[in-house]
């Protein structure tokens, strides 16, 4: 199922004159409320394809829709409220992250930088291994959510950033 | 004993292997790639942490964040499963180094049993039978008769360069060795202009029968016994069962002398299975040695009542064995149900399960991590679910296993379950008279 | 399925006046809320509580909703072609189906009779004992389901009726 | 044998006797409410016959319509269940004048145990204990005394209109006695406006522990061992266990050859359970027996690894039984799942289960009709599932079933298994010192 398809199928809603659709499938729930006036805040969303290795993944979050059996999130889920106007960079490996390049050394970066793509942001550490991680994308940084000297997993939001 | 196990799997024997730690009072780390978030596996374990994307090779295979997950969760060891990491060397070894006991033999035995011919070699030192042929290829047709009669007839002569059966003749007595060795040498230059040719000993109706060994980190090896899975599709295992229908007490206890012979030969740690061929005339062959738990270890466990995955976790513990081989109990048998279309050339047939109802009762077990509303990824191996029954005869095995297999209820993809109960249903498969060819010259309805 | 298809749905829920839809089926769910008030082509349903022994059950056929699990119907299902138009007249228990009285006597009603409410129209033998089965409700005979001498199961339906 | 076996009966018990109909290669026929529609058991019966709406006296209760779907389909036996008709003597009687076998005993079998005074004579008769008394009211004091002396020390004086505790006097020697029932009588008195006293051995820190008991048509019976199934709320049993944590060998053998007595005082036919009250002592005293499967028979199954549904219809079928006691190998528990929400006074909960996954693995058997997508009927009992477990030790089951349970996953409607958790974990149950009082002091958390 593409976003694009959601998308239309979604205004095709508001147009059709409903106040209410929810729908389910196997592959995904819906729900939407129309004030049936006005354009409603399209809901916008852009993956990125994950690329193995040291890459940056960044995404709009979004809230995703709940799977039938629910797994207890074992880390905090996004900040679901960012959803519409920052972009996430994501962990990109399983690992320690560590917000400087050694104990004695400065941050990398701190909230309210502004940030360059390819710009250093932490390094990663797994087996003995330190991987910089760099920034995928450019803007200032609304907020660190890791903090320094922490275990991440792969795709765990470490920091939001506003592109505009 | 182990504080916190991670579990470098996922699907039914991450499940599995929670289930025994949850039992013994043990921590679970499950790994994940991010096609798994939904699992079971990820679910129940006390702990949780995604490693990669859904392609294997970035998350089950890639050792660094395997590691480095157990580094973060202070796991103080990893239980590989089977398939992915279970017999990589260079993991065993790695985890080692950080100071993280791989629950299995060391790097050195599955290196020793890892390559084909070292293996062999290690096998014939020990005096484990190995299939006897030529050492390479036949100089003239005096040299394979020499051979032959040291191995004796039957034999089969095999292109080197061969496939597709061409250049190949199964040899009955001397007097047909000089036409069939010119005539394979023949075709073997015509079809792939190259007419190297080597000798073999022919296996006569050949069975895959296994024996599961155990040994201890003190040099101690047992048996526990025979699983018979002849029953394969391109070598694919379908269906198992234990006891072998095609076992007698004697070969048992030359099959299983032989095992542990294997085992001793490497000093091996863990569980593992020696893989043999056995000929009509029960004659057997050492075929491979698989340094890890296997797929269909439950029909042992339900045939001598005990916990193979525990034992593996105690004997990874330094616990020591008690010497005693174990024998079967009443009869058990394993159908694989595999997300695969048997109608359509057993296509892979990933996605989501709408309806599900396993079967249960006396005697019937499932092993699963399915679930009405899973999505089967597309990313891994087909198998979702494995099907156990275990009754006090084979007779009554099959006919459990006919009823359980009725009731298994998989819906929104398709299964091998009408593959299953065909086969169940077989005269051949009904009267244990079934070698490794059977799928062969099976036709499903 | 195809959202194309919901969508055409959907704009037809909304004109056909209904305020609320719920609609549930192998592939997905659906439900959808219209502003529209009134009018209605509100569904109409009439089951009569059923009552034990020889009453007879009527109510209006209507396609009823597949259950998740489908589970194969052992006997033919009501025809449903003939819900917006016909009654079907059901058996009040289970046990052999007769048509006559006795075996030399003639069939109490055929196809195309007019019946009236109370009217013996079968007989239905369990444990050796025949119950009459009256018709509950009037109207002509459109078509007689089941054989003379036949097993009928609970709520089985035996014919087709014409109230008007 | 049976060609064809009609059961009357719904949910877990009617799909685990189609199970041993098709292992057995009888044919089936469900009979089914329009409740039940969708069930598991009108899908995997050979036949199904709708026999009335959804009120139990309309359907399962209704012998007529079980009988007419019995001849519809020629089913030539019935298999009643537990609960509903199983124990109803004059439909025992009716399917015999139908020449349909009752699978269980016989209509008068049925009949002397059924009526609980009768019962009690003929089980004296037997030399059956039967927990001592006065016979009705005591006319005075000294009466009493004679008679407690005569059966030993303590005893309960009871209000004959008692209730709620109300005129209730344990004594534990001759001299309370007197106070006692002079403050019963009065107590009773004002409660009741009836000063009516009987006395009746005290049973100190009950047990229910019951025999399961074999018995064949021609008059030979066996015991298959106890079950213990103390854990009760409200006269419900909630967990049963076999063997019993409080079972001695000698307890055993005596309790066992007790209930065979019971059965041979009416030389009975089938399957069946004696149930007794078992003081600290060890004296046990006979309650009742049930004339039928009961709910918590497959514990026995798994310890003794024996079908007993294929038992009942062998019996039922003629064939006589080898005359064996058997015992416990291993260790069985059963959980009994219910749709009630155990945190609101068990209240019913009847709904549509959203997500569903019974435990599997080693040892695990899960016997239930439900599945994702199953509505439960307001209309019957709310049990939906029995999770058994079997292992070698006491402890090791405890462990087992600890897991099992974490790992149900029902979802959409309420269940008991955050109850039977906070059981499992209770000091009192771990260490086996429970006793049928044991809820009454039951937190739940």
């Amino acid at each position: 199922m593409d976003l694009k398809e959601i998308q239309e199928f979604i205004k095709s809603i508001v147009r059709s004159g409903a106040t209410e659709v929810k729908l389910e499938t196997n592959d995904f729930k819906l729900s939407v409320t129309t004030p049936n006036k006005g354009r409603g805040n399209e809901v916008v969303s852009y993956v990125q394809q994950v690329q193995p290795q040291n890459q940056v993944v960044t995404e709009y979050i979004q809230p995703t829709p709940q799977p039938l059996m629910h797994v207890a999130a074992k880390t905090e889920a996004p900040v679901a409220e960012a959803g519409e106007k920052y972009l996430t960079i994501k962990s990109p490996m399983v690992g320690t992250f560590y917000r400087r390049p050694a104990p004695n050394k400065p941050f990398f970066i701190n909230e309210g930088d502004v940030i360059k793509k390819g710009q250093a942001i932490g390094v990663i550490e797994a087996m003995k291994l330190f991987n910089e991680i760099e920034a995928e994308i450019g803007g200032k940084v609304v907020k660190i959510l890791v903090d320094d000297a922490t275990p991440v997993e792969f795709d765990q939001p470490l920091m939001l950033v506003d592109p505009a | 004993m182990f504080k916190k196990i991670l579990i470098a799997n996922r699907g039914e024997i991450a499940l599995r292997v929670i289930r025994t730690c949850k039992e013994m009072g043990i921590k679970t780390v499950a790994v994940y790639s991010t096609a798994d978030a939904n699992s079971l596996h990820v679910r129940f374990a006390d702990e949780a942490v995604c490693i990669g994307p859904a392609p294997s090779s970035q998350s089950y295979l890639y050792i660094p964040a395997i590691i480095a997950a157990a580094e973060i969760t202070n796991a103080d060891a990893i239980h590989p499963g089977y398939g992915f990491l279970s017999e990589n060397a260079k993991f065993a070894k790695i985890c080692g180094e950080h100071r993280i006991k791989f629950i299995g033999p060391t790097a050195s035995m599955i290196e020793r049993m890892g390559d084909k011919s070292n293996a062999k070699a290690t096998m014939i030192a020990a005096g484990v039978p190995v299939i006897p042929g030529s050492e390479g290829l036949l100089d003239s047709v005096d040299e394979g008769k020499v051979i032959a009669q040291k191995i004796g007839y039957p034999i089969i002569l095999k292109a080197t360069a061969g496939g597709g059966g061409k250049g190949m003749r199964v040899v009955w007595n001397e007097n047909d060795l000089e036409n069939a060795w010119n005539s394979a040498r023949q075709e073997a230059g015509a079809a792939f202009g190259n007419d190297g040719i080597y000798m073999e000993k022919y296996i006569e109706e050949p069975r895959h029968i296994e024996i599961q060994v155990v040994g201890d980190q003190y040099g101690r090896a047992v048996h526990l016994s025979e699983r018979d899975c002849s029953v394969q599709r391109r070598h694919q295992k379908l269906i198992e069962e234990t006891p072998s229908p095609f076992m007698t007490n004697d070969l048992r206890e030359r099959m299983g002398e032989a095992a542990i012979k294997a085992a001793n030969a490497i000093s091996y740690e863990g569980v593992g299975t020696v893989e043999f061929l056995v000929d009509k005339h029960r004659n057997f062959y050492f075929m491979e040695m698989n340094t890890r738990i296997q797929v269909e270890h439950p029909i042992t466990e339900e045939v001598i009542n005990y916990d193979l995955v525990r034992e593996q976790i105690k004997i990874a513990g330094g616990v020591n064995i008690s010497g005693q081989n174990y024998f079967p109990e009443g009869h058990a048998i394993e159908c694989r149900i595999n997300a695969e279309d048997p109608y359509n050339n057993f296509r892979p047939s990933p996605g989501t399960i709408t309806s599900f109802h396993a079967p249960g009762g006396h005697g019937v077990r499932v092993d699963t991590h399915a679930y009405a509303g899973y999505k089967i990824p597309a990313n891994y191996d087909s198998m979702i679910a494995k099907l156990i029954v275990v009754a006090r005869t084979r007779e009554e095995a099959i006919a459990k296993m006919q009823r359980a297999l009725e009731e298994f209820v998989i819906e929104g993809v398709h299964t091998t379950i009408p593959l299953q109960q065909q086969i169940l249903r077989d005269e051949r498969f009904v009267y244990g008279e079934y070698t490794t060819k059977f799928m062969e010259t099976f036709k499903l309805n």
